[in-house]
């Protein structure tokens, strides 16, 4: 079993080892993350812990399992065993904050990667604004969405909501609508559907919600991971097509995972939100270790990364900037 | 006759505690034989290891001449014992065919033969003269009827040797009477019967043989023509006892105490009136049914009464449980274990369950913890409860007898007005019920008022002042201690009726 | 019921007597009730040699400041286990509480987060919360968590004392509906720019000692240990008033009565509807405190505080510690060293460097290992005993 | 009296009041929209309930014998994936991928088993426990990543045999042959015996440890095999797959009519209480109610059946006591 493991990480990772200067001396890293549920979240740790690994430094992890009580706990912790940096990816913004704080009151460098502590003036800080990507993926969807509609009747949306305790959720929801008002006179009031990020409980309301309204237009989810949820439900209505076949519905999501990048590919989807997940590991990594060599305690940066949206308009040109297109290419779903 | 089971130097003993001290007995085939003793004389370790459920110390048994060392309830019944418990061992979601057949059920393709189980199982109600459906459910039936069940359960196994342990205890005079003419059936069909009861009467009546244990010895054994009931208690208890009840040593006031006027309930009670008076010991006596518990329920405020009033020292009771207790009621109930105590919580702590609020300080009601000590052992001491550390002895840890008498120690902390005793001396011993005999006319010459129920017509007539019967949830007469007769109230409690005007005056 | 254990055991531990051999005190420190603490302790020196850092002030300051929070709510649950019920509703009202005493004080909200919240406009706006910059308004906020969270608590124990409904149900259901409500108020945002003051509960040092060089004019923060904070002033406060609650006064004897026999309870005459819903008060109250300080630590109120595994291990700690699920049998001071427990069991997993992955699978299998010891423990207690 | 045509309405509304309740929202939810109640819709109501329903039934038997199990979420996930394994590396198919499921849940049933009949520890400690074990197993085996299922699985779950979707005919089988288990076998029956008196049962010479123990193989087969019919209709299995899914399965049982305190319920109590579940979300996504709404009205709604389940239950006691006289 173990044997598995390693082969998967192995597999998925060779190439993926990001350039990043050693330095003089190895240093220890805590690398405290929220969760590794969705494989957006898995490539990242990879990522990660590798690339810190190759270079010699000595990784400590620490999974929150989606508690920020305990995330902070952990980073607690991990300042009681002296690293000498730590970074993050946050339950959230209010308790990045926090955690934030924690760490450099003890003098401890700290780099919050992918989600944005509510307070941008500490740490370093790598920022991917949800709202905004998925609101450049909604956006073309529904340019795509009026460019085949035929008669001139209103078009009817559909989201795919993801769990509401969870302020990224919430960040998607919030692009989507404001992708939408930029056409008030061609979509009708979306239909929301809950999920709870959970692909059983997606399952049941997606098909209620598609038996209640069986012409819908366009449909975005919140996260990748539910395609395989989604076709389950529209397959069986002819609602699972290609660009220009019969039925086609047109459809995107947000995280631009290798399930994203081949149904894309395939013509099943339109389009997809995606962070620059290496980009962002980078720059984390960059930025923390130039901060330990250089003894600075309390670094202070802010690195955005603006994200983009792939779609089937420019898959040619920007396929290998999606993290989700580089696994597939690797071979991640052949296994 | 051939002897069935035979006891050689059989001793148990519990953490180096002998229970049963190297007993040797024969039990002969077909004998019904009367197992005697007072509670913790090691009939029931004798029985429960008979029974497979415990395992000897020392020593042997032998069944038909075969050396039988059962591990497990389970080799009992094979080879042919049963044990009906004194807490019946049915389950009162299942019907009765299958409380019959449940370690065993018939099958046919892996599943149960409903139609083979539910005709033999006729066939034994039938012979117990039980009508009723097998596919009826257990927790609808009447404490005899189920009685009845274990005992088809018993034929069912086709068992040699059945032990009845205080099979009468929650049985009417109608369902007792039906027991012993099974059990006499059931001797006629050459069964041998080990009969375990505290009422010595029915003992002697039933027996060919009788074995009295005392201390985890054979004391005495022989003929049950051979004894009679003072001798057994006298063989019980090792001395002899003055009499089965204590002499009564006060008179009733004349101020009336407590009244119930037109107490109606439908379905239960209908316009039942009395009066109790100071210093008096009213009997209650009725069938299974006939309202006597649910009377008593009525008056402690548990369940609803729709008309009538009630009023104990002139003053109207109302309200619930608590506000009846703080007018001065007590209520002893039949059922101790599930309504009586706190069975593993610690003796101390069921004696100062009622009165506990009276050990509260202000502000937050903190324990005045060592007044309570004092309190509850002065009560420990006054009951002459046998106990160990009662701070730390769970009630479980009691004889039936001392269990009752911290039951009704726990009231006496509130020096209740009016006491509901409803059959206090079930399931007691009988030393520890002459004590309670004696408590009930101790109170009684302290004024309070007792309102005794009992199916056991005798203790009655030798405790009361008065007795009342109830039949069909109406009061159908009284009779005065000079016109008590055995024969009058039983056919009074079977509805034959008297002129009111003898009870309510 | 009655208090009985620790006298025996804590003189046989001092004691150099030739007379009990050292199975038999073995079997004493087994038997006692201190044996979840004794555990712990044993399993904390095994591990030391192994993991160095364990026993550094800093980490041991950090095993105790993660035990304060989750010991006050486990408290609450100890009552309500103690009457035989269950509540599930605690975390969230930690969730629900934690948002009532943010939006009342936070400091400045930022419409972007809070404008489509229904409370936006009507409770908070930019300006804050309306007891912001308010004096005492800190008290008064507390005040008022405290209240909601009784509310709820009373809610569950009249549906369950009243109408005698099963507290598993009640308590679930509280849980969904109050758990929605929270994050509806925010519209699932958290609540942040809490008063200094108000954080000061959940983060304050009273005390705080330094290990490290006399001489530094500027200490390091790192070297500095809180050693008595606020925190754990108002989690062992919370603990000593409900030993005495449950130890010492007529109601815990009430509590203990209905948990061991509520029929007999009744019949003696003992308020047990009354009891229930106090009990069941009390459960919310300390999830109340327990959000109190959850949501200062975390400097925001957040309407998912206390989701997730978050019951599991309030239910988890105070069981281990001893207090049965089926009633009658609850001290506070087992539910002390249950929490403690916990809390060392997963400080430890995290500095084993474990691989996430390992860490559920070995906490599972140490859980098992305490209630095993435990079973092992009852049978000799019950052995002795008979 | 005259009161008795008012008596027996509240008798028949005390008895039957769940299900009255459960044909109040559905003609509620259908009069708000009219397609809640077409076949489709009915059909989908029951489909989705067989997820939560299947594991139920497992929990039935659980909850009869008074225990409990909260490691069904983890079964659920831990289940499905050592089948994927099988599928994939081994090449098993889908018939025998469902065959592995099933026979990991036992295994993982019987380490529950194991340690709450052998080693006597009590049910909620130990499948508390294993409740992190197995996830921490199934993130261990996947890196925590989730697991595709090879294609044939959605064929197999989309399927539907003279029209019936094969979830529902799963959740068929299993909801008529556990009531044939639990009405009409020795198992079952004394599986209520256990419920009824633990210790009365080991008296009466019941191999109560045998038949605990099955109870809960039992369990944790039927949430393997709840969770592989559902991820047969997906094709990919999360890590978070099945979280939390314990509480779901217990108030499904319980709401339809099992005790927590053993020897009441039926196979049919899990099959009302998942559907009437299942109804409500149902409708409230057709309705369309707001997303923060609908979990405090699906609680609200869950509230009011338990609390005319309690009505019914104090209405029973009543019902029950033996009348000595005519009323």
């Amino acid at each position: 079993m173990k044997r598995i493991s390693t082969l998967i990480a192995g597999a998925a990772f060779a190439t993926a080892g990001l350039g990043i200067a050693t330095p003089a001396s190895a240093a220890t890293i805590c690398f405290a993350f929220q969760d590794l549920e969705t494989e957006f979240w898995v490539a990242g740790h990879t990522a990660i812990t590798r690339t810190l690994e190759e270079a010699g430094h000595t990784v400590i992890e620490r999974n929150a399992n989606e508690d920020a009580n305990r995330q902070l706990e952990q980073v607690r912790d991990c300042i009681a065993q002296g690293v000498d940096g730590i970074i993050i990816i946050p339950q959230d913004g209010e308790s990045a904050v926090t955690i934030v704080n924690e760490a450099q009151d003890n003098d401890v460098p700290i780099a919050v990667f992918n989600r944005p502590p509510s307070d941008l003036s500490k740490g370093i800080v790598v920022v991917a604004d949800n709202a905004s990507i998925a609101s450049q993926a909604v956006d073309f969807l529904a340019k795509e969405a009026i460019a085949s509609r035929d008669g001139d009747g209103k078009l009817t949306p559909m989201i795919i909501v993801g769990d509401l305790g969870d302020p990224n959720a919430v960040g998607r929801k919030d692009g989507f609508y404001a992708a939408l008002e930029n056409y008030p006179d061609d979509f009708n009031t979306p239909i929301e559907v809950a999920s709870d990020w959970d692909a059983a409980t997606a399952l049941a309301n997606l098909e209620a919600a598609v038996t209640a309204n069986p012409d819908i237009d366009l449909l975005f989810t919140s996260s990748d991971f539910l395609f395989p949820t989604i076709r389950s439900v529209f397959e069986p209505r002819g609602m699972w097509a290609k660009r220009g076949e019969e039925g086609h519905v047109v459809m995107g999501g947000l995280d631009g995972d290798a399930t994203a990048c081949q149904l894309l590919k395939d013509g099943y989807i339109d389009s997809t939100g995606v962070q620059d997940l290496y980009f962002e590991a980078e720059a984390a990594l960059s930025a923390i270790l130039a901060a330990i060599e250089a003894g600075e305690a309390q670094p202070n940066e802010v690195i955005e990364d603006p994200g983009f949206a792939l779609t089937s308009a420019n898959l040619a040109e920007r396929e290998m900037d999606m993290w989700g297109c580089v696994l597939l290419s690797e071979g991640f779903l052949d296994q | 006759m051939t002897t069935l089971l035979s006891f050689q130097d059989l001793r148990k003993e519990y953490f180096g505690v002998p229970a049963v001290r190297d007993l040797t007995l024969d039990i002969r085939a077909g004998d019904v034989v009367g197992v005697i003793g007072e509670n913790g004389a090691g009939k029931s370790t004798l029985m429960n290891m008979v029974g497979g459920v415990v395992q000897p110390t020392d020593g042997e048994m032998r069944w038909q001449g075969e050396p039988y060392r059962p591990r497990s309830p389970g080799d009992a019944t094979a080879r042919g014992i049963a044990f009906i418990h004194q807490e019946l061992n049915l389950f009162t979601n299942l019907t009765i065919a299958e409380n019959i057949f449940v370690d065993q059920f018939p099958s046919r393709f892996g599943m149960i033969d409903r139609p083979a189980m539910r005709q033999r199982t006729a066939d034994l109600l039938q012979q117990l003269a039980l009508d009723v459906s097998p596919d009826t459910d257990v927790d609808s039936l009447a404490p005899g009827e189920r009685q009845l069940v274990e005992i088809a359960k018993a034929l069912h196994r086709d068992a040699e040797l059945i032990i009845f342990d205080e099979p009468t205890t929650s049985l009417t005079p109608r369902e007792t009477a039906r027991l012993f003419e099974t059990i006499e059936r059931l001797k006629a069909d050459g069964k041998t019967i080990l009969y375990i009861s505290h009422i010595l009467g029915d003992v002697k009546r039933l027996s060919d043989a009788i074995v009295v244990l005392r201390d985890g010895e054979l004391v005495e054994q022989g003929a049950a023509a051979d004894f009679d009931v003072p001798a057994m208690i006298t063989a019980m208890i090792g001395r002899a006892l003055g009499g089965l009840y204590p002499e009564r040593t006060s008179e009733p006031r004349d101020d009336v105490l407590f009244s119930a006027r037109g107490l109606t309930q439908p379905g239960i009670l209908e316009d039942v009136s009395f009066d109790i008076r100071a210093g008096e010991i009213l009997g209650l006596f009725g069938l299974m049914g006939s309202g006597r518990s649910e009377m008593a329920r009525i008056v402690f405020g548990l369940d609803p009464l729709e008309r009538g009033t009630l009023a104990l020292q002139g003053r109207p009771l109302t309200g619930g449980v608590r506000q009846r207790i703080a007018s001065g009621l007590a209520f002893v109930t039949e059922d101790r274990r599930a309504e009586g105590l706190l069975m593993d919580a610690a003796i101390a702590d069921n004696l100062s369950l009622v009165a506990i609020e009276e050990f509260g300080r202000t502000p937050l009601a903190f324990l005045d913890k060592t007044r309570l000590a004092r309190r509850t052992g002065q009560m420990q001491a006054d009951m002459l409860i046998k106990a160990g550390d009662i701070r730390t002895q769970p009630a479980r840890a009691l004889s039936g007898g001392n269990q009752q008498k911290v039951v009704i120690g726990k009231w006496l902390m509130r020096h209740p007005a009016l006491f509901i005793l409803d059959e206090p001396t079930r399931g007691v011993d009988v030393g520890a019920k002459f004590e309670i005999y004696a408590l009930a006319d101790r109170l009684a010459a302290a004024g309070s008022g007792v309102l005794f129920i009992s199916s056991e017509l005798e203790e009655l007539t030798g405790m009361c002042d008065r007795i009342m019967v109830m039949n069909r949830g109406e009061v159908m007469g009284g009779f005065d201690r000079a016109a008590f007769s055995d024969r009058d109230i039983l056919a009074m409690a079977f509805g034959k009726r008297v002129p009111a005007d003898e009870v309510a005056a | 019921m009655t208090d009985s254990g620790p006298r025996a055991t804590v003189s046989g531990r001092d004691e150099f007597p030739a007379a009990p051999s050292v199975r038999q005190r073995a079997m004493r420190l087994f038997l006692s009730d201190y044996f979840v603490l004794y555990l712990s302790l044993a399993y904390f020196l095994v591990l030391v040699p192994f993991l160095p850092t364990l026993s550094n002030p800093a980490n041991l300051a950090n095993i105790l400041s993660n035990m304060w929070p989750l010991l006050v709510v486990a408290v609450g649950q100890t009552f309500v286990l103690t009457i035989a019920g269950i509540d599930l509703s605690q975390g969230s009202v930690v969730g629900f509480t934690s948002v009532i005493g943010a939006m009342l004080l936070a400091t400045s909200a930022s419409p972007d987060v809070l404008s489509n919240a229904p409370i936006w406009g009507l409770i908070i706006d930019e300006a804050g919360g309306p007891l912001a910059n308010v004096p005492g308004g800190v008290l008064v906020a507390i005040v008022a968590m405290v209240a909601a969270g009784a509310m709820i608590g009373a809610a569950n124990g009249l549906a369950i004392a009243h109408f005698r409904m099963p507290p598993f149900m009640v308590t679930l259901v509280t849980m969904i509906v109050i758990s929605a409500f929270a994050i509806f108020l925010t519209q699932s945002e958290n609540i942040r720019n809490l008063p200094e003051s108000y954080i000061q509960l959940g983060k304050g040092d009273i005390v705080s000692v330094y290990f490290g060089e006399q001489a530094e004019s500027r200490i390091p923060r790192r070297q500095i240990h809180s050693f008595i904070t606020y925190p754990m002033l108002i989690a062992v406060s919370v603990a000593i008033l409900a030993h005495v609650l449950l130890n010492s006064t007529v109601f815990g004897r009430q509590v203990f009565a209905i948990g061991t026999n509520r029929r007999a309870a009744e019949i003696s005459g003992i308020p047990v509807r009354r009891v229930i819903v106090l009990v069941f008060t009390i459960s919310a109250i300390c999830a109340t405190i327990g959000a109190l300080l959850y949501s200062t630590r975390l400097e925001a109120g957040r309407p998912t505080l206390g989701d997730g595994n978050f019951l599991l291990d309030v239910i988890g700690a105070t069981v281990i510690g001893g207090t049965s699920l089926f009633g009658g049998k609850g001290k506070i001071i087992w539910t002390v060293f249950g929490v403690f427990f916990f809390v060392l069991l997963s400080n430890t997993l995290n500095l084993m460097n474990l691989s996430s992955f390992h860490i559920d699978m070995v906490k599972g299998a140490v859980i098992v290992a305490a209630a095993l010891l435990d079973v092992l423990r009852t049978r000799l207690i019950r052995g002795e005993a008979s | 009296m005259n009161g008795s045509a008012r008596d027996r309405a509240t008798a028949v509304l005390a008895r039957h009041g769940t299900l009255l309740l459960f044909l109040l929202i559905i003609f509620v939810f259908g009069t708000q929209v009219p397609a809640f109640i077409g076949p489709e819709n009915l059909g989908n109501i029951i489909k989705q309930a067989s997820f939560i329903g299947i594991a139920a039934v497992g929990m039935v038997f659980v909850l009869l014998t008074a225990g409990i199990d909260l490691s069904v979420g983890s079964v659920m996930y831990l289940g499905p994936l050592i089948a994927g394994f099988a599928m994939r590396d081994y090449g098993v198919g889908v018939a025998g991928g469902l065959v592995v499921a099933v026979a990991a849940g036992a295994v993982m049933g019987s380490i529950n088993a194991f340690l709450i009949v052998v080693l006597k520890v009590v049910p909620f400690i130990v499948t508390l426990s294993t409740l992190f074990f197995f996830r921490g197993f199934g993130a261990y085996l996947t890196s925590s990543r989730q697991f595709d299922f090879p294609e044939e699985i959605r064929t197999f779950g989309l399927s539907s045999v003279l029209g019936v979707p094969t979830p529902i005919l799963f959740f068929a089988v299993v909801a008529l042959g556990a009531h044939v288990v639990l009405s009409r076998t020795a198992f079952g029956r004394q599986v209520y015996a256990i419920g009824n008196d633990e210790a009365a049962a080991a008296k009466a010479g019941i191999r109560v440890g045998r038949v605990k123990a099955g109870v809960y193989v039992t369990c944790s087969s039927l949430a393997a095999l709840a969770g592989f019919v559902l991820i047969a209709q997906i094709g990919r299995l999360d890590t978070g797959f099945g979280e939390g899914r314990e509480f779901d399965v217990i108030a499904a049982a319980v709401l339809g009519g099992a005790s927590l305190f053993g020897g009441v319920g039926t196979a049919f109590s899990a099959v009302i209480g998942a559907t009437m579940i299942q109804a409500v979300k149902i409708g409230l996504v057709f309705t369309g109610i707001n997303l923060y709404l609908q979990p405090m009205l699906q609680g609200l709604i869950i509230f009011a059946a338990v609390f005319l389940d309690s009505l019914r239950a104090s209405r029973l006691e009543m019902l029950r006591r033996r009348f000595i006289r005519p009323r």
